[in-house]
């Protein structure tokens, strides 16, 4: 055996650790850009939620508040006690009597509690309902199964506009006007057919051997989908479960519709209404905004990490 | 909820101040209301749900442009049949009780009233060297040119010529000023008469835009709101907005330019008058309510303490003025001490009573006034633009005022 | 299928009945400032919208919309979906953080750009101006030619959070040994990517162009807070033109005829996507 | 345990493929049956079915006596080794083998013991609490393997459980299935490509071709009287030479009879032939049926000229060039032999195999 | 075009599994290889790391002189058939199949041409438009094998190619692979389990145990003159059987001594154990080296009684029950035994095989 050992033409170990340090830039520079996109804007609403209204209109804008105050964050968190309103304790504090915190400040904590509430309850509704439709519409074979599908998607085509007020008079009929059952039940509606689908798309990837070799072991098909293929889906579930939480967050124009008053508005409505005919506070929308990101992105870590490869290797040969 | 409940449906304004008088009505009259509100911006289509979905409402507020369309479509009742309603018919400014009549029935008692003002910055002027306000749409042109050589403003005069729910002020107080009119006496399209039409108007404002630069191109992205923002930082000189901004924009915690903001009267154009538009918005019964006499009398009850007298006093109207500045309908109250001395605080009496009687109600408001809103505004801003000229883009608004008419 | 009776229920119980409602709807003249006056006009709805001209604009400002946007939040999700699929350190926190513009409500993120792209005292412009591109404040949504561009901006920077997590979760359930066999038969990065990961991507690429033109079509908030349609009829898109015949001219037969056409655009759309992406959805 | 019974079972694929035709088969309770066939002949296909985890897509399935087309699977109380082994990835290995307990509702203790033993004979032990990922192949299937043999179904199917183990472990694992057979006295139908697991294991065989099934036997029958020319051919490494030649009846006796060959073939063969005076046939020697040492009479000798020799362990194997025929014969490894020499081979007789030229069905079985 | 060596090779997993360990191995250039060795010894590792999938732990890997350890996969022109067949599931048959050679822009015509060739050798020419989910196992596994085939590497990595094909499709296929070699005259590197096929198709083999090179040779070397016990047990089915007992120096010769058996040493074998006189050893006798026909002399005859009886088709196996050891032999099918009979067996001396008791060394080789 000759003991000669060739450097091979091309230094594949540089060219490695090059691929590597070119790689990690590209990452580095890819994750700036990113970063930069998504959070510019938001840290734009940042700095500006602890600007008074007078600071956020300057011209050129003050990226750095230059008198920073809390008074936006503090008239939504000191304000909210349970007494009655009366004359005496009532806020005057519209913006055209010398302050600009609207009056509905107080609502907006409760709201975003009704908000958490209802897309909580829409997570996992979603998920009871919408596991199994998407296993069944994945794994089994049934007549009208292309039919199902297409008419989940159907649901979802007609744009809300023409579907407010139909929705309207089935809420009525069910009596929960003005309640959050009202939202969660047509929140679920809107968002069920595209959990399914999203499901759809990832039970249909996983090896039908795991859902044979399950049965064989002795499970009904819902035992197979929860010992088996839900923990193997973590990361489409986590996918469904931010999407529902973030519509149910977001959605505005059903809100508006069903509730009334702060035992069932969310966050958005209160959000809308701090913009009324007599309201302009800018600064202090912004601070709402800014609230408004944390309960999703509470949920966002959460859930993030769910969100891994590889969950089927070595499952399978072939 | 009891059987007896009654529900009241706002815009999210001075909701705390509402409320307190609610609880002071329920405990006085021992019925209890339901209050709910939602979004100013949204309100009017959130009513229209409301109302075809047949969800219980009784009292609701109203803006005097949607009155006919309320009306046809059966929504909202009349209240002249309620004593205790008409009663402050006297006591009211006729502008309001014109702009809450339709077909001779009286639809409700106002929540508030007010007018376009034209407001401008004394500083900006004074440096610019004059030692007055303009009087006339010529004027602020001339001033404005001055202002933007000496580089005090490159806009020195804001217009909001955005397409939201105020465009239609706008739109109504440059016409009106210019002595204008959108209709005539039938109710048909004026608009493009030249002497008293809209055409006028609609040139100054092209004009301005592109021929004298001294209204921003922006305008036309540019709503209420966002204009008196621009105008609190101090980016212009003269502005057109509603009169009760001038609390805020002369409060230094809103505004870079308090202190430095009055108010003088609506440019008039070359045959115009100093007019303004004046708008009002009022508490209204719904048919519904109207339909069942029990509880068409407690809403009654419910108006009056809002629209009327509270325990002998327009209690109401008084506590808005001071909280939010929303102007009242009801003349006694210029006589109360407290307002006056609010008013003094901010502003010019005077100034305000004058500009207030020349306020004239909007022309355009019908059962198909949506409608035509829709296409006129996109007409105006075609012009602006510079897309049309200013002949056909009125001729085009007219057209559809027209026919929609003739639909109807 | 008793899997699917939840589904179904929900279904049935909230959205079959109203899908119906407006299709009866569009089958009637109804303006409801003529309570009285409804006649049954069968297709005249639908064949009234070949000559309405307005309709037509919108159904052009749709497609511009539609095209720009969906095809920005793609690239951008895919970009952004295998930058997260590296390992690297600060992935964690970088993936938290491009869900933030989900999280914002669509009010609030209405709002927020609205004022970012205002010409008087915007950020943008601020911005722009600070960095000495521009030597005045410019005019953003004012200007017909730039408006529709940022709105869709504002709309890609809201959806691409979505996109790139549904792109993220089906790279993640590509296997390795996948990659293995390629790397053996000589494929190189790029061949990797374009044999291995894209079509293994395709559920996910499915999912993002259904649901984000399903959104783009049909988008409204973002047109209501921002331009209501205008200036002039440069943002009309469609579902403004529904909203503004549906609730500013009442005309809910109509509105109702034009929600459909739209929808069966919407789902003929959807159909291509499951036809030319996935056999079955 | 169970009986199964195929009656006229179909199978087609949703892509219009016909995998198994006209199945018609008879398990026995407690029997070990084995399929055998060639790759894609639909083995998996039957087992599947067996186990419910395809519909079947004619015909009756039976469990001793009832229709068991639309039972789910978790019903019919099987349990399977796949030839994929589709093992849970997200499981331990010890959860991947307990699985089949836990969803019986068997105690923690005695599960933990059943899982025990049952590694300790797989030679995994060490590996349990790994993930699949993190297995070697073999290691894999016996892991699947396990997860079978825990259990104590009424029915075992095993789709080639041992094909990626080495020879030794085999045998082990061969005599463990055995002996779980013995133990359990429950029915198992097994597929193999390894003959002599199938001749080891198998009460019967079942040859499959094509979906359609061949001949059903006990090893014994497949391997000495195979019923058509595919069988024989099937059974046998090297497999079965054949040379094409015509019978003919002379004296009381018959002969073989080929351009350079005549075997006179022996009493057994002869009364079986009656009648078939001049016919085609083919004749069928097995690479073991022939000796080098013995001297085999004129009537029962092959001469040739040697063209491979394949050492292969235990034995070579001499390949031969014979008019145009490539025979293969199993010598014993000391003989040597190299390429060109002229051999002879004395035939062994009465283990010879003839068919029918054109149909390939067997004339003495 | 290759020759690959291993200079001191470990492999680590990241859980710290030493998978392999010190490997030093010279493959020469056109070599057929074959590694063999029990479930989880590290041959996949080994191939892995051949085709630049796994990190080289340590070490140096060598192609040609040239270190490759960190050379990407795509540079090392290697076609690999992987144990888990690692099928693109989106791709048909076909473009499984041409995707290599897509990537190395062979030309369209060129890469039909050669697809359909492997294709049709492969007999799944009916199949090129399926997609892997829609094949049997052995199908798929072929597919795999096609890959490879229609490749023209320096180096070809085969892992258990034929595991899942039946025994006649896997002979035709090992000739095929034969072929291949010839033809392309390029390395092959080539793990198996099938004893058959790696001593017909190796020029050297490699046997490996836990991650350690126990033998190389060739394959003659490896069943002839196994170096260790583990070598020898691991060839020959059924394995070999082992007999403890004590070497004996007697007269000129050597004597191999057991409580019952006394067996003495031929000439060749008592040469290379001088000096061994009295050490504890173990003798080796593979299962085909007894014959029963011959009668062996005194010296060289195992009685026992029968304990099983196993017909495998072409032979038959016995067990024995002798002294505690299970013993199996194979004896030729025509024998008619039945458990419980007194059997002699003649052993063949000249193949003992003798190994050191404790060490498991062997004494001759
Ligand atoms: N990813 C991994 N992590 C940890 N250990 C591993 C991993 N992959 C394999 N091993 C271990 O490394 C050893 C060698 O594995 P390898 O796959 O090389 O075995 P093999 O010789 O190919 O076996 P088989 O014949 O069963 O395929 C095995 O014991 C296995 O358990
Ligand atoms: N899902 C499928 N769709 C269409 N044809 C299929 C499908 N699965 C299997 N087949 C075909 O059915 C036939 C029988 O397949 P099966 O898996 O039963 O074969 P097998 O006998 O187990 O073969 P092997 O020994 O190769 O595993 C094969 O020809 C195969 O190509
Ligand atoms: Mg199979
Ligand atoms: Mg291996």
């Amino acid at each position: 055996m000759t003991d000669t050992i060739h450097k091979p033409a091309v230094d594949y170990r540089r060219r490695q650790k090059l691929a590597r340090i070119s790689r990690n830039l590209a990452i580095l520079i890819g994750a700036l850009v990113v970063a930069i996109y998504v959070l510019a804007p938001v840290a734009w609403l940042v700095s500006s939620s602890f600007q008074t209204e007078a600071e956020i209109v300057s011209v050129p804008p003050h990226w750095i508040p230059e008198d920073p105050t809390l008074r936006n964050f503090e008239a939504i968190f000191t304000a909210g006690n349970e007494e009655e309103i009366t004359y005496e304790n009532r806020s005057g504090q519209d913006p055209a009597s010398g302050g600009y915190i609207p009056s509905t400040a107080k609502n907006l904590l409760p709201a975003m509690w009704n908000s958490t509430v209802v897309a909580t309850l829409v997570v996992i509704l979603n998920l009871l309902v919408g596991v199994p439709a998407a296993y069944a519409l994945a794994k089994i074979r049934f007549m009208g199964r292309d039919a199902s599908i297409y008419f989940i998607l159907m649901t979802r085509v007609i744009p809300d506009i023409a579907l407010v007020v139909p929705f309207f008079l089935v809420i009525k009929n069910l009596g929960m006007l003005d309640s959050i059952w009202s939202l969660v039940l047509t929140y679920l509606a809107v968002t069920v057919p595209f959990t399914v689908f999203i499901l759809v798309q990832y039970f249909e990837g996983l090896p039908d051997e795991l859902d044979k070799a399950a049965r064989v072991d002795g499970c009904s098909r819902i035992q197979a989908l929860v010992r088996v293929f839900l923990p193997l889906s973590l990361p489409s579930l986590v996918a469904v479960v931010l999407f529902a939480f973030l519509t149910s967050w977001n959605e505005f124009l059903l809100a508006l519709m069903f509730t009334q008053t702060s035992a069932s508005q969310t966050l958005p409505i209160v959000l809308a209404a701090f913009t009324s005919d007599f309201t302009i506070s800018f600064s202090f929308i912004n601070a709402a905004g800014v609230l408004a990101i944390v309960p999703p992105i509470i949920v966002a870590v959460i859930f993030e990490r769910y969100i891994v490869s590889g969950l089927t290797a070595g499952a399978v040969k072939g | 909820q009891g059987a007896s409940d009654l529900t009241m449906h706002t815009w999210s304004a001075a909701v705390d101040t509402v409320q307190s008088h609610l609880n002071a009505f329920t405990a006085s009259s021992g019925i209890n209301v339901n209050y709910g509100n939602s979004p100013w911006a949204q309100y009017r289509e959130g009513m229209v749900t409301k109302f075809v979905g047949g969800a219980p409402l009784d009292m609701m507020w109203v803006s005097d442009a949607w009155l006919p369309e309320w009306v046809e479509a059966g929504w909202i009742a009349p209240v002249d049949g309620f004593k205790n309603l008409t009663q402050y018919n006297s006591e009211a400014e006729e502008f309001c009780n014109d702009s809450m009549t339709y077909n001779g029935r009286q639809y409700g008692l106002t929540y508030y009233t007010d007018y376009m003002a034209f407001l401008y910055d004394e500083e900006k002027v004074k440096a610019a060297g004059f030692d007055a306000p303009p009087t006339t749409w010529d004027e602020v042109v001339e001033q404005s040119l001055v202002m933007k050589e000496k580089g005090i403003s490159d806009y020195p005069m804001m217009l909001a010529m955005a397409q939201e729910s105020w465009l239609i002020e706008f739109m109504s107080t440059l016409v009106f000023s210019h002595g204008g009119r959108f209709i005539d006496e039938n109710g048909m399209s004026s608009m493009t008469s030249e002497k008293d039409g809209a055409m006028e108007a609609l040139q100054w404002v092209v004009d301005a835009v592109s021929k004298h630069g001294i209204v921003s191109p922006a305008c036309v992205e540019t709503g209420e709101l966002s204009g008196l923002k621009a105008f609190a930082s101090g980016n212009h000189a003269f502005a057109m907005v509603a009169k009760y901004r001038l609390r805020m924009l002369n409060d230094p915690e809103q505004s870079q330019v308090a202190g430095n903001v009055q108010q003088t009267l609506m440019p008039k154009g070359g045959n115009g008058a100093h007019n303004t538009v004046g708008w009002m918005r009022f508490h209204g019964m719904s048919s519904q309510a109207a339909a069942d006499p029990i509880r068409a009398e407690a809403t009654a009850k419910l108006i009056e303490w809002f629209g009327g007298k509270s325990d002998g006093a327009y209690k109401f109207q008084k506590l808005l003025f001071l909280d939010i500045g929303a102007g009242f309908g009801v003349k006694p109250l210029f006589d109360d001490p407290e307002i006056k001395a609010a008013y003094n605080a901010y502003g010019d009496v005077e100034v305000i009573k004058a500009q207030q009687s020349l306020a004239m109600q909007k022309d355009v408001v019908t059962p198909w006034f949506g409608e035509w809103n829709e296409t006129n505004g996109t007409a105006w801003q075609s012009a602006i633009l510079g897309n049309t000229d200013v002949a056909s883009a009125i001729a085009k608004s007219s057209d559809a005022w027209d026919e929609l008419k003739e639909d109807y | 299928m008793i899997f699917l009776a939840p589904v179904m229920l929900v279904l049935m119980l909230v959205a079959v009945f109203p899908i119906l409602y407006s299709l009866y709807l569009s089958f009637f003249r109804i303006k409801l400032t003529r309570p009285n006056r409804t006649p049954f006009v069968w297709l005249d709805n639908y064949t009234d919208l070949f000559g309405n001209e307005l309709f037509w604009t919108s159904v052009a400002r749709t497609v511009v919309f539609s095209v720009v946007s969906v095809s920005a939040i793609a690239v951008i999700a895919l970009l952004v979906s295998l930058l997260l699929n590296q390992d690297f350190r600060f992935r964690r926190v970088l993936s938290t953080i491009i869900l933030v513009p989900w999280a914002i409500p669509y009010v609030a993120n209405a709002l927020m750009w609205k004022w970012i792209y205002d010409s008087g005292y915007g950020a943008l412009n601020g911005l722009l101006f600070q960095l000495d591109f521009i030597s005045r404040y410019m005019v953003f949504l004012g200007d017909q030619n730039k408006t529709i561009y940022l709105i869709a901006n504002a709309f890609v920077w809201k959806e691409v959070p979505l996109a790139t997590i549904l792109l993220l979760v089906s790279l993640k359930a590509i296997p390795s040994d996948l990659y293995a066999a390629a790397r053996v038969d000589g494929a190189t990065v790029w061949s990797r990517f374009v044999h291995v990961t894209l079509p293994a991507m395709k559920p996910g690429f499915l999912l993002v162009m259904i649901y984000e033109t399903m959104m783009a079509i049909r988008h409204f908030d973002l047109f209501f807070i921002l331009t209501e349609g205008g200036p002039g009829d440069a943002s009309h898109v469609l579902s403004w033109h529904i909203y503004v015949e549906t609730f500013r001219n009442l005309s809910f037969g109509s509105g109702a005829a034009m929600s459909y056409v739209l929808a069966l655009v919407t789902f003929a759309l959807s159909y291509i996507f499951i036809r030319t992406l996935g056999r079955r959805v | 345990m169970a009986r199964i019974r195929f009656n006229n079972v179909e199978k087609k694929y949703a892509n219009g493929f016909h995998a198994v035709q006209n199945l018609t088969l008879d398990i026995q309770d407690k029997e070990f049956l084995v399929l055998l066939g060639p790759s894609g002949c639909g083995k998996s296909t039957t087992l599947n079915m067996i186990a419910g985890l395809e519909d079947v897509s004619g015909g009756a399935l039976l469990f001793d006596d009832e229709l068991v087309n639309y039972t789910p699977p978790h019903k019919r109380d099987v349990a399977m080794v796949f030839q994929s082994y589709a093992l849970y990835p997200h499981k331990s290995v010890f959860d991947n083998i307990a699985f089949g307990l836990q969803m019986r509702k068997v105690d923690r203790a005695e599960i933990d013991k059943r899982v025990r033993e049952a590694a300790e004979k797989l030679e995994i032990t060490h590996l349990l609490d790994r993930r699949p990922s993190q297995l070697s192949g073999g290691q894999r299937q016996r892991v699947a393997l396990g997860r079978a043999m825990v259990r104590e179904p009424s029915v075992f199917l095993m789709d080639e459980p041992l094909s990626n183990l080495d020879a030794a472990l085999r045998i082990s694992m061969r005599a463990e299935i055995k002996e779980l057979h013995q133990s359990m006295q429950t029915t198992f139908v097994y597929v193999t490509h390894d003959q002599a697991e199938a001749l080891t294991l198998a009460d019967r065989i079942v040859v499959m071709k094509d979906g359609v099934v061949k001949q059903v036997g006990t090893p014994d029958d497949i391997y000495e009287r195979p019923e058509n020319t595919f069988v024989a051919s099937f059974l046998g490494s090297p497999p079965i030479n054949y040379i094409d030649g015509t019978l003919k009846f002379a004296g009381g006796g018959a002969q073989f009879l080929h351009e350079a060959l005549a075997l006179d073939l022996p009493e057994a063969i002869t009364a079986k032939l009656s009648g078939q005076d001049g016919r085609k046939v083919r004749l069928g020697i097995r690479a073991e049926d022939v000796d080098e040492a013995a001297a085999g009479g004129p009537g029962a000798t092959i001469h040739g000229k040697v063209n491979s020799v394949l050492p292969v362990g235990s034995d070579q194997f001499l390949g031969f060039d014979f008019y145009g025929n490539e025979l293969f014969f199993r010598v014993g490894k000391d003989l040597a032999h190299k390429v060109g020499d002229d051999v002879s081979l004395s035939v062994d007789l009465n283990r010879l195999h003839l068919f029918d030229k054109d149909s390939g069905a067997s004339l003495l079985w």
